[in-house]
């Protein structure tokens, strides 16, 4: 039997986007078919992911054009995991767009571009197609220039220029370098590409090759020196479009390292130092950025930075254990980012204010909700035994047992800042009492809104939070998944075994 | 622009240009052309209409707004995808194919339909963008 | 000839990054579009390059008989010709309401959203 | 001499010569005009460029690029026309 | 062991639903959980004296080699009943103390939390489970001594302190995971098994080095102390419980915990000795100039933690067993001292030691609690202090080295702890009652008992030692790795050197008592120092760092769009330039597989150079994009001649429409700009090229480089048999490769939807906070 | 004997193809060169249309050069009025000795346009 | 409906041409194809009565060639020797055609005879403004235009 479940997935939310398109101006439809489809993808991303755990790696052959002709899609447990996370995420920022982005916004668009970045992240995760990979990409930056600009206003218009030019950037070096590689070895397909790369007799190509997909997948994973979109634009779009951006846009530019450094090349003690600069660098700068900002999302926005870099190091280590501490991290990280960002923007709409100096009262207010939004901060900070607490222990172990002490010293400051940056953060908005923020006009205050509205708004939080909890209480589950994932990852035979039908 | 001699010459191009397209959309598996190509002299076949009587009689042409034409495009390539994992099982965008062989367009199969749904597409794109532009300078 | 094609795209890329370092909006956009060109002919020259052999099968023949030019190539560049123009039409649009709404064209005056307090 | 060495060592030299000189009229300008009806011819001679390849090649299939050429080469100018025309109009 | 330490987490989880129920009257019948507790590890203690040790093991997330192994020996025990025994008088006091404070129910729940956390840290036998309770207890801490959340001040001090002790947990975390990666196991009994080759391996000072971090950082030792006076912003039960009694002990409770592991080195003493003996003296001095109860009570408990450290450095049997003893003593006599200063601070309203007089008359049975403390503070007999002074002096003077100098710091600092003992304990109560003072009134007994409750047990273990000297400190030296039965815990050794160094502490320190008046004037001149202060030299490096973080993150997050660019295109030319031209192995191009050159092509190409100089060079905008045309066309031209008519198709149609595009939006796009000044130009001329010359040299490298064609034969094999067409380009397009094209179009969509929203889509203006 | 023919065929072509470039290069105004530039090289290229018409001799191969002829003498001459009234009307100067003007005054108010020297109007592109 | 007809029987003949199959499949293909196209653009064609058409259709072809090349030949030498004997001028010529299509293609017409452009229709469609390389005199000018495509044209089309 063909294991059409591998494109369910990318059926699905396709799907989805061509019914939200004809229902152009419908929101109402819009919203209950966004949030029913989701349910419906999660659905499928669960009994793809157990299919996965159960029968190992899935592939099917688009056009029935046998690897490496046609173009694969392989669902691994790393790609199925994603895609899993993907639609978690997308389920709870589905609500969360729902209840909390404005009419006009929804009326030019918002859902059907939502969900074709949730294709796009789909795709990207399971195709096993380095130039279709390519295509992804391209669906999901498009989307979020779109996402970016929807509603024009200028902070919007500004970041979107940066945003834009930078990422197209990012485009072209990975195009350069798919042409070098197709150039070296004639094939697309990456399994057969990991065969085809090793018998390349030219090794400084293969290396330059390495590094133009290392700048390429760089930055659109914000690494150091090469992430100065983020910071200039993930603040300015609505909250639902900042979480769905902070929580997953970066991770796929990490899973596309991931990705290409374990399957398709090797990692040299050349490009081994540079990753582990750079991750150490990333680390330094996104914490440093995060210490000096006021604007909440803008705090954040450093920190997404700050804590790619912790799966950078675990890629550079590349250890068994030090992979599984990334991927580790890049669990956690997708789902806390995505909630901090929806706890972000409740904190907005109740308040209309984004900046920590100005805000405050949270705790004596909304006692229950500071509880709530408490577990996705904490869970961020990695106070043990919560979510980002575990992966470190892998990533530092590691950084001990192969000499990497910079990575030490990177890995516990970026912590130390985070927890530090938290803290006041708390104390500012949580503890503080606030000033008296002028009430404005036509401003959507939280307290106005509908009952479902609310409901929307929340809910998707308490899942997070909850989910969070898990990863954090359930670690040896999730070190148990991460384990295997770093073992397919390291030991890439079974990956290209199922897509070369070996 | 108001010039008779563009305007004249365009109502003439505009049915040659469309007629042209098909041609070229259909004989994309056999020559150069195809859906993309196709879509794309559509498009300017409209655009030049638009040019020479401006944009409200072009819209009068057409009778309905061409952003439409964007699902409709993707929902056809995108179904004649699906269709071989329905109808016979197979993965996504598998070929099917009718037995017999047709004119032009040679095999008929889930590939022309794909191609059809690329044409309609790329002129719902082209002129979405175009006429959204055209209307707000 | 590779050569002259080879210093040709190697002319489009540095071009374009020149043009976008040079901080206004019109030629942000055409330091875009050079780039994009010259990272198709890249593929087109790294995917090698003949003459007069089209990847069309002649008329009445079921495969090639003579050599043909390698066709994987040419439909990733056509691909990434669609995507790019996609991408271009946006920016156009981007850099006009950009300017419209920000009201300069100088790239260095567009920096609010990295200042903070 | 053979059709073919003379189209290549005659005619396609001349038609090359002839798309250089309207090249350099493109450089020249002086107006916005004078560029546009350089593209324009430009683009005429190249479709009798790759007429002659065509021929060079037995490849048919390039006359189809030169249908297309012909069809819609026509629309740039048509665009920039209606550009000038309209920035005059402000 | 488990279910004991989760009990105080689950109350703080039932609190956060049932929060209301404790507001009330009901908050004292939350002490039942200490007592419980309390009653609980009591009843491990015949087991314990025995020389059993408990051990209960759970799995937790064994992959990471982090289990819940608990394991109950003498030295867990004894702050076991530390924690719940103190615990318990705290969570009665606070029913009153904080008695209809709107957050009771958030306070219980920190209280309960914290608990769990102490309870879980000094049971662990696996290092990481140890270091998740060394960080609960910190974080539980920081909601603590941030409980007035609206003060600035108690806010600030609440990260102050979970900025030290935090970056001290990072320290463990490190340490923890170096030891384990050394040792090959987190257990903490195996590696006391392993204690010699750890010692031996080549990482032992990085390990020491990072769990005295820990420690110093968590106990307050010098020059880390500095979090532990400001932490007294906290309600006093946090001072009591956290500051005195408990939390701060934890970086003890772990130099003790290692001494059999890592203990017996050079590095361990003489680092040990020199801080704690820095520390206790230097804390000691302090309490000299506060005129704040708590300041005095802070420095005081600095101090005392500096002994322990110190004598931990010691590490002789007299010495551990002195820390045994000086654990309970302090515990006992400073949570009192704690506890009737919140009794003081509660009724009076004043904490200030120079306006605090004659309170016993108003108070009696606190005043009798305070004295008492205080007494026991000053080792006197027959109190417990008394037995645990002259253990520290038994062991300076037994000690091998510089004993003499150690004996006189041990006096110097006991008589200055004596003189804060009395500050704190008996000066608030003696002399004229001031006027504003006399109605105060004796509090609720919830408040007064527990005090009284410890001060007499002070008392009594001073006058029985028996009662803790087999049960508790014999097995708590045992546990350290010393033979526990080598000291006996007399109140009379009969007289000595040990009984007359005690009388001179005593004679001194009550003398200094009586001569030197705390005052403001004093604590103003010593705060002339604070600039030099540890605590403002990190806040001075702090503020540094921020400005450098500000520095920097104004250097790379500029603003300048150029800028960005201009890094990262840098960044991959030096990248991709070293690995090219440091490569040993450089191939020759070779020029004989490239094609015949031939006139046409290069008049193509050369004028595609010449169009792209002057798109480049062009000061008008539509010239600009006409000459975007041209080199379109000679693209165009290009695909032709090199046998992709496909191509050739697509790239004019694109290109014209692009014109089209343009042209459109070209009058109200902005005038074409052109702003950089000459320098600029060079610099990003020479960064343009060089990026150019190296995508150039890659070209040209890779073109050298063998073809593998099986693909794409496969395609033009099976275009027409298998797919059924001939252009095989197309072909690829919508068959082999049709998953690219529908993502293209895809593409396609949403950029047209972009631009319409873009276009169409205006916030109406008075809606501009119409935000989301 | 076809080659001849063919070969002679695309010799005129190319000539008219030259003779426009040739003119383009040389004519002193815009409107003189378009003059020149749009039925040279329109009919030069159908001759070369019809020698590659000639030489590759099939139903299919003719019909799309007849179209190519019909798409150039449809749009070649449009394409020359649109660019010649847009340059007049831009103000692109008439050569020194025109000798006369029956647009004047409908698109410009000013009096004569063609006694400015020639290369005046390099100044009125846009910056 | 008869317009519409020819229209549509002309569109099927250049889609046959374009195809080169003349099968019946074909031509039915085209055929419904540009009937679909018609109805989609609804727009009447030009009135012309076929029958009487085709010879002077055919005169007229020859002439236009015989200006074509003429006209050419003098510009080749206007081009080719080395100074300039043109007197140019913008020319309004008063026009008897009144229909859109008729002035465009006498406009077009013009324009492809080298040496002549046509410049602008006024607004009243009664003047056609004419560019020409060389102007003796403004009568003999128009009444070149007016005897050679203009009458042909209103011949053909009348
Ligand atoms: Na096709
Ligand atoms: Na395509």
């Amino acid at each position: 039997m063909i294991p059409q479940i591998v494109i369910y997935p990318l059926i699905v939310q396709m799907l989805l986007a061509i019914i939200l398109m004809a229902l152009w101006s419908r929101i109402n439809w819009q919203r209950i078919i966004s949030i029913s489809g989701s349910i419906l993808n999660l659905g499928v991303a669960v009994w793809l992911f157990i299919s996965v755990w159960n029968d190992g790696t899935l592939t099917i052959q688009a056009g029935n054009w046998e690897a490496p002709f046609g173009i694969t899609f392989v669902a691994d447990t790393f790609a199925a995991t994603l895609v899993l996370l993907t639609a978690i995420a997308g389920l709870a920022v589905s609500s969360f767009s729902a209840g909390s982005v404005i009419k006009p916004r929804l009326k030019f668009g918002f859902f059907p571009i939502f969900h074709f970045l949730l294709l796009g992240l789909n795709g990207a995760f399971l195709t096993g197609d380095i130039f279709n990979l390519y295509v992804w990409f391209e669906i999901i930056i498009i989307t979020s220039f779109v996402l970016l600009t929807i509603g024009g206003e200028k902070a919007q218009l500004e970041g979107a220029v940066k945003y834009f030019t930078l990422n197209i950037l990012a485009s072209i070096v990975f195009l350069t370098a798919i042409a070098v590689l197709y150039g070296l070895t004639g094939s697309l397909n990456m399994a057969d590409l990991a065969s085809k790369v090793a018998e390349v007799e030219n090794r400084t190509l293969v290396q330059v090759n390495a590094l133009l997909f290392l700048v390429g997948f760089g930055i659109k994973s914000a690494l150091f020196p090469l992430y100065f979109w983020l910071p200039a634009s993930y603040h300015t779009p609505p909250s639902a479009v900042s979480a769905i951006f902070g929580g997953l846009l970066t991770k796929v530019g990490v899973y596309a390292l991931v990705r290409v450094f374990t399957l398709i090349f090797e990692i040299d003690p050349f490009l081994e130092n540079v990753l582990l600069a750079v991750a150490v660098l990333t680390l330094f700068s996104g914490a440093v950025g995060a210490i000096v900002q006021n604007n909440i999302r803008k705090i954040f926005s450093y920190l997404v930075i700050c804590h790619i870099g912790y799966m950078i190091a675990g890629l550079g280590m590349m250890t068994e254990m030090a992979i599984a501490g990334a991927v580790f991290y890049l669990i956690h990280d997708i789902l806390v980012k995505t909630n901090l960002f929806m706890v972000s923007g409740v904190i907005y709409k109740i308040k209309a204010n984004h900046n920590i100096r100005k805000l405050g009262d949270f705790y004596a207010d909304h006692p229950k909700m500071s509880l709530l939004f408490a577990i996705p901060i904490f869970s961020l900070v990695g106070i043990p035994p919560l979510s980002g607490f575990w992966p470190k222990l892998s990533l530092v172990g590691e950084g001990w047992s192969t000499g990497n002490y910079m990575v030490i010293v990177g890995i516990l400051f970026a912590s130390f800042v985070t927890l530090f940056v938290i803290v006041k953060m708390w104390g500012e908005v949580f503890w503080k009492s606030g000033e008296k923020l002028p009430q404005l006009r036509n401003f959507p205050y939280f307290k106005n809104l509908s009952k479902v509205k609310k409901v929307q708004m929340v809910a998707p939080i308490i899942m997070l939070s909850f989910i969070s909890l898990y990863l954090g209480f359930g670690a040896e589950n999730i070190q148990t998944l991460a384990n295997r994932i770093a073992f397919e990852l390291l030991d890439n035979q079974e990956y290209i075994n199922a897509v070369l039908r070996k | 622009m108001k010039t008779i001699i563009l305007r004249t010459a365009s109502n003439y191009m505009l049915p040659l240009l469309l007629l042209f397209s098909v041609f070229i959309l259909l004989r994309g598996h056999y020559l150069p052309g195809g859906g993309f190509v196709g879509g794309l002299i559509a498009s300017i076949a409209w655009v030049l209409h638009a040019f020479a009587n401006g944009l409200g009689d072009t819209r009068k042409l057409l009778r309905f707004h061409p952003g439409f034409l964007m699902p409709a495009g993707l929902a056809v390539s995108f179904f004649s995808g699906v269709a071989p994992m329905i109808f016979a099982g197979k993965p996504f965008m598998t070929g099917l194919w009718y037995p017999d062989s047709l004119p032009i367009v040679g095999n008929l199969g889930s590939a022309l339909f794909f191609d059809i749904g690329v044409y309609l597409v790329v002129q719902g794109v082209t002129l979405t963008i175009i006429f959204s532009i055209s209307e707000s300078t | 000839m590779e050569i002259l094609l080879a210093i040709i795209i190697g002319t489009l890329y540095a071009s374009g990054i020149y043009m976008i370092l040079r901080r206004s909006l019109v030629k942000l956009i055409i330091g875009i579009i050079l780039l994009g060109n010259g990272a198709n002919l890249l593929i087109f020259l790294l995917g090698r390059i003949a003459k007069g052999s089209p990847p069309i099968i002649p008329g009445d023949s079921k495969v090639f008989l003579d050599a043909y030019s390698d066709p994987l190539p040419q439909a990733l560049i056509l691909t990434a010709i669609v995507i790019s123009f996609g991408l271009q039409s946006f920016a156009i649009v981007l850099v006009k309401r950009a300017h419209k709404v920000v009201k300069t064209d100088d790239l260095d005056e567009m920096n609010a959203t990295d200042e903070y307090s | 001499m053979t059709l073919d060495d003379y189209l290549y060592y005659i005619i396609l030299p001349v038609l090359s010569l002839s798309i250089l000189l309207v090249f350099i009229r493109f450089f020249k300008g002086p107006s916005i005009s004078d560029r546009v009806v350089a593209v324009d011819l430009l683009v005429t001679i190249g479709i009798g460029i790759i007429a002659i390849y065509s021929i060079l090649t037995h490849q048919p299939t390039f006359l189809d690029i030169a249908l297309i050429l012909a069809l819609i080469g026509f629309l740039a100018t048509v665009a920039y026309s209606y550009y000038i025309q309209k920035r005059k109009n402000k | 062991m488990l279910t004991a330490i989760l009990l105080g987490f689950i109350f703080s989880l039932f609190l956060v639903f049932a929060g209301k129920f404790i507001k009330g009257k009901l908050a004292v019948l939350s002490a039942l959980i200490p007592l419980s507790l309390f009653i609980y590890f009591l009843s491990f203690l015949p087991g314990i004296s025995e020389g059993k040790v408990f051990r209960q093991n759970y799995e937790w997330v064994p992959s990471l080699g982090l289990n819940l192994n608990f394991s109950l020996d003498g030295l867990s025990l004894l702050f076991t009943l530390l924690i719940t025994g103190i615990g318990f008088l705290v969570f009665t006091y606070t029913a009153a103390y904080l008695k209809g404070h709107d957050y009771l129910d958030r306070f219980y729940g920190y209280l309960g939390m914290f608990m769990g956390a102490m309870l879980g840290l000094v049971l662990s036998d696996n290092l990481l489970s140890m270091f998740i309770f060394w960080e609960l207890t910190s974080i539980s801490s920081f909601f603590l001594i941030g409980f007035n959340n609206t003060s600035e001040a108690s806010r600030k001090s609440a990260i102050l302190a979970l900025a030290i002790t935090g970056s001290g947990g990072f320290l463990l975390l490190a340490g923890a995971l170096l030891l384990g990666n050394v040792a090959g196991t987190y257990s903490i009994t195996e590696m006391v098994e392993l204690s010699n080759t750890i010692v031996q391996d080549e990482y032992y000072t990085w390990i020491v080095i990072l769990l005295f971090g820990a420690a110093f950082t968590k106990s307050a030792q010098f020059p880390f102390h500095f979090w532990l006076p400001g932490a007294m912003k906290a309600p006093t039960p946090v001072s009591t419980y956290l500051h005195s009694a408990t939390m701060v002990k934890a970086g003890i409770y772990l130099l003790l915990r290692f001494t059999p592991v890592l203990g017996g080195e050079e590095l361990w003493h003489t680092t040990l000795l020199t801080v704690g003996g820095v520390t206790m003296f230097y804390a000691a001095v302090h309490t000299l100039f506060r005129t704040d109860l708590k300041g005095v009570l802070a420095y005081s408990t600095i101090s005392v933690l500096g002994l322990l450290v110190f004598l931990i450095g010691l590490g002789t049997q007299y010495a551990l067993t002195a820390a045994a003893v000086y654990i309970v003593v302090h515990a006992l006599y400073k949570a009192t001292l704690f506890l009737v200063t919140g009794i003081i601070d509660h009724e009076t309203g004043s904490r200030d030691v120079t306006r605090l007089a004659g309170l016993r008359k108003v108070m009696l049975p606190v005043a009798i609690a305070g004295f008492l403390a205080a007494v026991s503070s000053a080792g006197m007999p027959p109190t417990v202090g008394f037995v645990g002074k002259d253990l520290v002096y038994e062991s300076t003077l037994h000690f091998e080295s510089w004993s003499v100098a150690l004996t006189i710091l041990a006096i110097a600092t006991n008589v200055l702890i004596l003189y804060a003992g009395f500050v704190a304990g008996i000066k608030p109560f003696t002399g004229k009652l001031p006027e504003e003072y006399s109605k105060v009134h004796l509090p609720s007994f919830l408040m007064w008992t527990p005090p009284l409750l410890l001060a007499i047990l002070g008392i009594i273990f001073g006058i029985f030692p028996g009662l803790i000297d087999q049960s508790i400190v014999k097995p708590f030296v045992n546990a350290v790795g010393l033979n526990g039965n080598a000291v006996h815990l007399k109140l009379w050794h009969g007289f000595n050197l040990v009984l007359g160094l005690s009388a001179v502490t005593l004679a001194l320190g009550v003398l200094l008592y009586i001569f030197f008046k705390p005052s403001a004037k004093k604590e103003k001149g010593i705060a002339r120092l604070d600039s030099i202060s540890p605590l403002n030299l990190i806040i001075g490096f702090g503020n540094g760092f921020r400005e450098f973080a500000n520095w920097w993150t104004r250097i790379f997050q500029n603003g300048f769009l150029r800028n960005y660019v201009s890094t990262i295109i840098l960044f991959l030319v030096v990248l991709v330039g070293y690995a090219m031209f440091t490569n040993q192995n450089q191939i020759p191009l070779d020029l004989s597989s490239f094609s015949r050159m031939t006139y046409y092509e290069m008049i193509i190409m050369g004028i595609m150079f010449l169009a792209i100089l002057f798109v480049v060079g062009s000061r008008s905008r539509l010239t600009a994009v006409v000459a975007m045309g041209v080199v379109g066309y000679a693209i165009c031209l290009m695909f032709v001649i090199y046998s992709a008519p496909d191509l050739a198709m697509t790239q004019f149609s694109i290109d014209t429409l692009t014109v089209i595009l343009f042209v459109l939006v070209l009058s109200s796009l902005p005038k074409y700009l052109s702003i950089s000044d000459y320098k600029m130009k060079i610099i990003d001329g020479v960064l343009s090229i060089s990026f150019g010359i190296m995508i150039t040299l890659i070209a040209l490298q890779v073109l050298g480089e063998p073809v593998d064609k099986e693909i794409s034969n496969f395609y033009a094999e099976n275009s027409y048999v298998l797919a059924k067409g001939k252009n095989v380009v197309n072909v690829i397009l919508v068959d082999f490769r049709g998953v690219d094209t529908l993502m293209e179009i895809s593409v396609l969509t949403i950029a047209a939807i972009g631009v319409f929203s873009l276009l169409k889509l205006r916030l109406r203006r008075d809606d501009r906070e119409l935000k989301d | 004997m076809t080659d001849t023919f063919i070969g002679i065929i695309a010799t005129l072509g190319t000539l008219f193809v030259l003779l426009a470039g040739v003119g383009i290069l040389r004519m002193p105004d815009t409107y003189l060169r378009m003059a020149v530039t749009t039925k040279a090289a329109t009919l030069g290229i159908g001759l070369i249309m019809v020698a590659a018409a000639i030489y590759f001799n099939d139903l299919s191969t003719t019909t799309r050069v007849l179209a190519v002829i019909i798409f150039i003498l449809l749009t070649a001459p449009v394409g020359a009025h649109l660019i010649g009234k847009a340059a007049y009307i831009t103000g692109n100067q008439l050569w020194e000795k025109t000798v006369m003007d029956d647009l004047e005054g409908k698109y410009r108010k000013t009096g004569k346009n063609f006694s400015l020297p020639r290369n005046m109007d390099k100044h009125k592109e846009d910056h | 409906m008869k317009n519409r007809f020819l229209a549509n029987l002309l569109l099927t003949f250049i889609w046959v041409a374009l195809t080169g199959g003349f099968s019946f499949a074909n031509i039915f293909f085209g055929f419904v194809l540009s009937y679909f196209l018609l109805f989609v653009i609804t727009r009447g064609a030009a009135k012309a009565r076929y029958f009487k058409l085709v010879p002077k259709l055919i005169s007229f072809f020859f002439y236009f060639i015989y200006q074509l090349v003429k006209a050419n030949v003098q510009v080749a030498w206007e081009v080719g020797t080395p100074s300039f004997h043109m007197k140019p001028g913008i020319v309004g010529v008063p026009l008897d055609v009144q229909s859109d299509g008729q002035i465009t293609m006498l406009a077009n017409l013009i324009t492809l005879t080298p040496g002549t452009l046509s410049l602008d229709v006024s607004e009243d469609k009664k003047v056609l403004y004419v560019y020409s390389m060389y102007i003796t005199n403004r009568e003999d000018f128009v009444k070149e235009i007016k005897n050679g495509f203009e009458k042909r044209i209103l011949e053909i089309s009348s």
